[in-house]
């Protein structure tokens, strides 16, 4: 499109008024049971919307409300209050219920991401089986993130936005106990040559790496 | 109760019941750092003044009890264990000046900085989980019922259909049998195909060898499987009547014949 | 002294204030999945609730928002406003999960771009149907690469930045290893079957075949 077209585009389309963007951004957050990012209703609303101002508006008038407006990550989505969850014992759905594993597993994650499968071994201090990792991932919990700058650039583990909502957090930042944690020190990686050793199960790890580089060699 | 060794008979109820109970209490364990931080808990102190020292002498007697019961221990608790005797003579004995490495302190605090975040994992994962969860304390919409009923078909697949795409094709690789590792291999299809071709001009009796492939002869892999392959393709078509075989004697050459 | 008891039972149940009445049907309306009568709203409610007249407050509270109370037959229903349908006509779009062939197709890409058709053929074992590519570059998840300094100049495939975006992926790199997978339980691990295939499990020898003569077909 030229940039003429797009001139005379703005100028026909004017942006709707403030409460009208608020009705729109509301319509569309009440329609889609997955968080909305920003983005993502920037490209739905005309030209010209200002809807991260809608927003805070939007936010505003919930507040209290039995319906809430959540943020999760970037994205956006309308919640009931979490006070009158016992109102809603229909709608219940059963989560599956996470072995003492996956939910130690899960919680490293989220408290050290990225983290690499060795690191998760070292904290728990047992070696994490194929179908703790395997059952995070298809819940969405978690997902790959980038690879560690480490010999051997291991694959990481980072939570993901599905994490977030489901635990109603707006960011990993969140995370209960996140700040004392990091205080104490107890996020820091300080690995101590000669200290005992973390479990075993590591012959697939140096052929890991190599699978991987020769993958990318060129 | 391992103090009076007693006969197979005598032994209790209450003692077999105990041995049980103990092996039920190693497999509750998810690994020697899960048994150190229980045993830890009973010092009563903060994690970070633990004495590893006293930690590690009832780490140590708890394998001897488990040993002198004749318990399966797990690599992982032996490895510990001899980890934390060799702690505990740094621990014990003066430190050596000459020697390299981390000092017995150091070694000790580690430990302990390993079971305070083992402890405080544990603590945030129930923390965690004890939220106001989607699904269970609050909800998303539950009628996703549109307005307008435009249909623009889009696709999507997620990163774990792609990654399981992904491992799909490449096992099939590691299945398929040919590609990479049989070079050395002449199977039977390919011995059969190349008899059936050649038949039609063995109008006498020919050794069998004459019929290997080229190229198979020399290298003593291939040959082996060659002969092998090509023995068997013969016997299908003696089977199906477009051949004959015969051998004088055991360890004789073997021959073949085009049957009319 | 029965007096007092009943008094005392009374405010023991009182019904919430009506504040709290509307924020309760609101919260149940939205996370219904079909329209709710008055009578499931108030078998819902704690004791003494007057919801018809919670149910007025909330309307009144929806008037001329992006999500309106409907009345549908006895039962009401939170629906987003007629007028502002149009924003949700993305909402309408049919997703579909990829063919097994294009995820396995876009998977070879990502993990060995850029990479030739006939080199996707081969490590798929079977033959690319140009459909399959024409969905992916039309998905805007490939794209075409720089020729190949081999016979032909054969073009090369390469993923985009769309597809990066799409599978929350910074960098092609930090795609999982077979290793990695394995590791994680993403692929079974069934042992190899030998180079030499015990005589009857031949049926399995055409299929290959089948596969490996297309591979060489042009």
């Amino acid at each position: 499109m030229s940039d003429e077209i797009e001139n005379k585009e703005e100028s026909l389309f004017q942006a709707p008024p403030m409460a009208e963007q608020e009705r729109m951004i509301e319509a569309v957050l009440f329609a889609s049971a997955e968080p909305t990012t920003l983005r993502e209703l920037e490209a739905r609303m005309p030209h010209g919307c200002d809807v991260a101002e809608a927003m805070v508006h939007l936010r505003r008038r919930y507040a209290g409300r039995g319906v809430q407006v959540m943020k999760i990550g970037d994205a956006y989505a309308l919640r009931t209050a979490a006070d009158l969850g016992y109102l809603m014992q229909k709608e219940t759905v059963e989560v599956r219920k996470l072995s003492r594993a996956a939910i130690e597993t899960l919680a490293i994650i989220a408290y050290h991401q990225p983290v690499t499968r060795a690191e998760i071994e070292e904290v728990r201090g047992v070696s994490v089986s194929r179908g703790t990792v395997d059952q995070l991932l298809e819940l969405e919990w978690i997902r790959f993130g980038r690879r560690k700058m480490t010999p051997g650039r291991p694959v990481t583990f980072v939570v993901t936005e599905g994490f977030l909502d489901h635990f109603g957090l707006e960011n990993a930042r969140d995370l209960p106990g996140l700040k004392e944690l990091r205080a104490a020190g107890l996020l820091e990686n300080r690995p101590l040559s000669g200290a005992f050793p973390p479990p075993g199960d590591t012959e697939e790890e140096p052929e890991a790496t190599e699978g991987q580089s020769e993958l990318f060699e060129d | 109760m391992a103090e009076n060794p007693v006969d197979d008979d005598k032994t209790s109820v209450a003692d077999r019941l105990a041995t049980e109970a103990l092996i039920i209490d190693v497999e509750g364990f998810e690994g020697p750092l899960d048994l150190l931080l229980t045993l830890g808990r009973t010092q009563k102190v903060d994690l970070r003044k633990i004495s590893v020292l006293h930690l590690a002498r009832q780490y140590l007697a708890f394998v001897e009890h488990a040993k002198a019961l004749r318990l399966e221990l797990a690599a992982d608790y032996l490895v510990m264990a001899a980890w934390l005797a060799f702690l505990k003579s740094r621990l014990l004995l003066p430190p050596d000046p000459s020697e390299e490495g981390p000092s017995g302190e150091e070694l000790a605090a580690h430990l302990a900085f390993q079971l305070e975040r083992l402890a405080a994992m544990r603590d945030v994962a129930a923390r965690l989980m004890a939220r106001d969860r989607l699904g269970r304390d609050f909800f998303a919409r539950g009628d996703i019922q549109m307005v307008e009923r435009v249909r623009k078909v889009t696709y999507t697949a997620t990163l774990l259909d792609l990654m399981q795409g992904y491992a799909r094709t490449r096992t099939r690789d590691e299945f398929r049998p040919f590609v990479m590792d049989r070079e050395k291999v002449f199977t039977m299809e390919q011995a059969l195909e190349r008899m059936r071709a050649m038949i039609g001009f063995a109008g006498d009796w020919g050794d069998l060898t004459s019929y290997l492939p080229e190229g198979w002869e020399s290298d003593p892999v291939k040959r082996r499987s060659a002969t092998a392959s090509t023995f068997a393709a013969s016997l299908e078509l003696v089977k199906e009547g477009r051949l004959e075989i015969r051998q004088s004697e055991i360890f004789a050459p073997i021959q073949l014949r085009r049957k009319d």
